[in-house]
């Protein structure tokens, strides 16, 4: 059998070029092994071979997102690699990022297994652990040789198409997939020693994380609502009627943008819910009891408020991943800035 | 009058209750019947009983019977969480299984709800 | 704005505005379409003091 | 409370003319056996198989596992309040057939139980395959109802069990553990410093073929009280449940409690094992309420510092284990939670039905909606057509070939919530 062809992306710092002055390094791709793919090679033995290396600086790939990723992928393509690794990036937050931007887009367009590596609390993790392998590694690269010995199986694994055990027994970072596997302690006693630690006030390590909601800080009030632009925004499906964005009745996985532009009230000709999750019957009869529009105009209109924001955001908030949701409100909540908005009123159901 | 309402899609609970207790009989599916039930407590109706009662998964059984209160109140977010995560939980449950049940089955399935029921009656009815 | 308040507390909502039902958050079908402005006019301002109001923990606007 | 546990070690099982216990064989005289159950005059007629580890052969659907022990010396008798009667269990010395088990099975209502298999990668799912098993398949007569047909095996599996235990009543165990707990004061005295620890356990109490009897009384009409640890050991706690294989506690667990053992295990070393407290898991929510602050009072009352908490069954008392869970660590004692999953046959779904961000020690059995394939064995006790409606199994579950394609619920013990088993999920 032939060896599996890797091509691996590292940075301006671990290819030697320099630290955060050379942070704008642009993508080079480099025949052969460069920096810490020394290592992982040699774990590979001659199952696996790093076929040339892709280095980018990390300023330039995060402050130019779109292109740097298409160059690099290009690159990567270049090569017809069986496998790609990222870093790992340790605790270095914007190499951590660039890894998993670069591994989730490799993945997506080329079709080939990705590994990625670094530190739990790399702001890279939480962004990417539920779409490519992040190996967990210590916060520094003093622990190289830890994140080596882990990466290099499971990369091999990967690449021959293997089945992947549980997290806790390969050193992934949970990514929200459950796996069994057998324990080397029946429960009980795992039990009572996680019990044993907690009473002890050391740490232990719960086998199911339950759900977790991040806390944010709260905005300032607004100063004079009378110069303000308010925009509206809902989980509670308004849609105009038709669902012209088919946004799913539950789990949804888009959100629509709807121009309220010269509406003065809601209507049942004109509006509906698309959620699938309560009885539509009253919002349907009249979607202001969802999305109050007609309220807002009035306020508009007695000067209470500035403006009415031009356009209204919609998704169905029915057993939508939390994850979805946060990934919709990042990518409206910047237009919402840029359009001078002041404030938002969300209505849920 | 007592304050509960039983909400069942199961003919031997209607057929055995209904002279007794306030009963909505529908002829619908286990499914809707969680959705009949999500409705009310959307409406202010508190559960008195678990909608997934008896560890048999909602992929096994056709029937489902829910007691909620008759009276109506501010919105129980208890009952709220209980009966959406109720419904989740209908949903990753795949292969539904009674299309095409024998009699037999279906009467014993319609037997356990009962049953499960009665607890539950045993407990709203003995204050 | 909702209606079970302590989901929102749960999702880490600062400024919350109680409402009428799931269903139709802020109308009530069992009201006069008049009245129904009234108590929606009604919710939406106590929206509009939540914006006004500074805040350093997240808070019920009863 | 004092109790020696005496394991007489089983390694053969064997029907012979005369029962009785001889270097490790257990013989069992069959007519003897059969002529016991059917005094119940609810059975028709009974079968009786021997299934032993590794041999190629599945047993379906179990209903009941059950561990034959005697009470040697000291109160009461085994099964009290079900076999012997009401009297309080758990000092004095039992003996144990180790090594062996009773398996009931028999077509009692339309979602059936469990498997065992003897061999095969199934095996390696149920503690079950490692132990010397009698079968009892019974019969019931035409028309008996199906909660009375369920009692009807239950007593079966127990009677059975009571007998065989009493074939070691006389005989010098090979091996002795000795449990101990103590008084409030006495326990004090005797570990000062020792975090006090006491076991939560939860017992299935939803109605028909959901139950748990305790002394002979049924589960769901009792409040949550206090029990010693040893009475489990003399089966104060017996199933009468029938549903969810994988994560409903056989007698045979209550019995062999392992959350029971490693406390023990660490009783004056790392904590004080003060006792434990028993609560149910009903379907009207007014109870579960009422359960929980009443488990949560107890474990202030015994002024613990932690409690180990398990669950048993699916969905409902998943309500059962986060309120309990909620409330006794907001009685200021810290809870380690025993479960297990549903996470779907793909991993990915939300994996309990109900969750709180104080259920933050969370131990599993495993993700219960895994699929895996049986091999088709060479003997199949019980109904093999039966897999189709197994909980876990679907329509075309049973190949032609014999083999069987379902979740991992369908295995008896799989991902057990007393922690009785190594399998685990992440």
């Amino acid at each position: 059998m032939s060896k599996i062809r890797v091509v691996h992306y590292i940075n301006q710092f671990f290819a030697n070029i320099g630290g955060e002055e050379k942070a704008d390094y642009q993508p080079e791709l480099r025949q052969g092994i460069v920096g810490p793919g020394l290592a992982l090679s040699a774990a590979f033995k001659d199952e696996a071979e790093i076929v040339a290396t892709v280095i980018c600086g990390d300023s330039y790939f995060n402050e130019n997102l779109e292109k740097a990723k298409k160059e690099v992928i290009q690159m990567v393509a270049s090569q017809k690699p069986d496998l790609f690794i990222a870093g790992p990036a340790f605790n270095a937050g914007r190499y951590g990022v660039a890894c998993g931007t670069i591994a989730d887009a490799v993945q997506a367009e080329l079709g080939i297994p990705v590994l990625t590596g670094m530190y739990q609390e790399n702001p890279g993790a939480d962004m990417f652990k539920t779409k490519v392998l992040i190996v967990e590694t210590k916060n520094s690269a003093a622990g190289m040789r830890d994140a080596v010995g882990k990466m290099a199986p499971l990369a091999l694994k990967l690449a021959r198409k293997e089945e992947i055990g549980a997290s806790s027994e390969e050193g992934y970072l949970p990514n929200g997939v459950r796996k069994n596997f057998f324990e080397t302690e029946r429960g009980s006693k795992r039990a009572v020693d996680m019990l044993i630690k907690k009473l002890a006030g050391k740490a232990f390590t719960t086998e199911y994380p339950m759900p977790n909601f991040d806390r944010v800080k709260p905005n300032p009030a607004v100063k004079d609502l009378s110069k303000a632009t308010i925009a509206l925004v809902t989980s509670g499906g308004i849609v105009p009627k038709g669902n012209p964005d088919h946004i799913e009745s539950s789990s949804a996985s888009r959100y629509g943008k709807y121009d309220i532009d010269g509406i003065y009230d809601l209507t049942s000709s004109s509006f509906q819910t698309a959620h699938g999750g309560y009885d539509p019957t009253y919002a349907n009869e009249d979607p202001d009891r969802v999305l109050p529009v007609d309220v807002l105009r009035d306020f508009e209109k007695e000067g209470k408020i500035g403006k009415l924001h031009r356009y209204y955001y919609s998704t169905v908030g029915n057993g939508t991943a939390v994850a979805s949701a946060v990934k919709f409100a990042s990518q409206f909540s910047k237009e919402l800035v840029n359009d001078g908005v002041d404030a938002v009123i969300l209505t849920s159901t | 009058m007592r304050d509960f309402i039983i909400v069942t899609n199961n003919r031997q609970v209607s057929d055995r209750y209904e002279r007794i207790y306030p009963v909505e009989y529908y002829e619908v599916t286990y499914m809707q019947t969680l959705l009949l039930v999500r409705d009310r407590v959307h409406l202010g109706h508190a559960l008195l009983t678990h909608p997934l009662a008896g560890s048999i998964k909602p992929n096994e059984t056709p029937f489902k019977s829910v007691m909620i209160s008759r009276s109506k109140g501010e919105t129980d977010p208890g009952s709220v969480q209980l009966i959406e995560e109720s419904i989740e939980t209908y949903n990753k449950f795949k292969n539904k299984k009674f299309p095409n049940m024998s009699l037999r089955m279906r009467d014993d399935y319609a037997q356990i709800d009962l049953s499960l029921l009665e607890n539950a009656l045993g407990s709203a009815v003995e204050k | 704005m909702c209606t079970v308040t302590p989901i929102s507390l749960t999702v880490g909502a600062n400024r919350i505005v109680p409402t009428v039902a799931i269903p139709h958050p802020l109308g009530n079908p069992a009201l006069t379409h008049e009245e129904e402005k009234t108590l929606r006019r009604h919710l939406v301002e106590k929206a509009l003091k939540a914006l006004q109001t500074e805040v350093t923990e997240q808070t019920i606007f009863e | 409370m004092k109790l020696e546990l005496g394991y007489v070690h089983i390694r053969d099982i064997q029907f012979a003319s005369e029962s009785k216990v001889e270097n490790g064989v257990l013989h069992i005289n069959k007519d003897a056996v059969k002529k016991l159950i059917l005094e119940d005059e609810t059975i028709e007629s009974v079968d009786l198989e021997i299934a032993k580890p590794g041999q190629s052969i599945r047993i379906l659907p179990v209903k009941d596992v059950i561990e034959p022990r005697v009470k040697a010396e000291g109160r009461g008798g085994m099964f009290p309040g079900m076999i012997a009667k009401v009297d309080t269990v758990g000092s004095g010395k039992t003996n144990v057939l180790k090594g062996s088990a009773v398996v009931t099975t028999g077509r009692i209502v339309a979602f059936q139980e469990g498997i065992i298999d003897m061999a095969g990668p199934g095996a390696e799912y149920t503690p079950f395959s490692q132990l010397n098993h009698l079968v009892v398949v019974c019969e019931p007569v035409e028309g008996l109802k199906q909660h009375e047909h369920e009692k009807a095996v239950r007593m079966a599996g127990l009677k059975t069990a009571a007998y065989l235990g009493q074939l070691a009543k006389d005989i010098v165990p090979d091996e002795v553990h000795t449990y101990e707990t103590f008084g409030v004061k006495e326990g004090l005295e005797k570990m000062p410093g020792l975090p006090r620890v006491a076991y939560v356990q939860m017992l299935q109490s939803q109605g028909l073929m959901h139950d748990t009897y305790v002394y002979g009384v049924d589960a769901k009409k009792t409040l949550s009280t206090m029990i010693c640890p040893t009475e489990t050991m003399d089966g104060a706690i017996v199933s009468g449940n029938c549903v969810s294989a994988c994560d409903k506690n056989t007698t045979y667990h209550h019995q062999n409690n392992p959350v029971i053992e490693d406390l023990f295990a660490q009783h004056g070393k790392t904590l004080n094992f003060v006792g434990m407290v028993i609560t149910n898991e009903n379907v009207y929510l007014a109870d579960k309420q009422r359960s929980s602050d009443w488990t949560a009072k107890l474990c202030r009352f015994l002024d613990l510092d932690g409690a180990v908490v398990s669950q048993e069954g699916f969905g409902n008392p998943d309500t059962d284990l986060i309120m309990n869970c909620k409330k006794i660590e907001e009685e200021g004692v810290k809870t380690v939670i025993i479960t297990d999953e549903y996470a779907g046959q793909d991993g990915r779904s939300q994996s309990l039905a109900d969750a709180d961000p104080k259920a933050d020690a969370v131990v599993t059995g495993g993700n219960a909606n895994m699929v895996i394939h049986l091999p088709k064995m060479d003997k199949v006790i019980g109904y093999a057509e039966t897999a189709n409606t197994i909980a876990g199994g679907h329509a075309g579950s049973l190949n032609s070939d014999g083999s069987i394609d379902a979740e991992l619920q369908v295995i008896t013990g799989s991902t057990n919530e007393l922690g009785f088993g190594r399998l685990s999920a992440r």
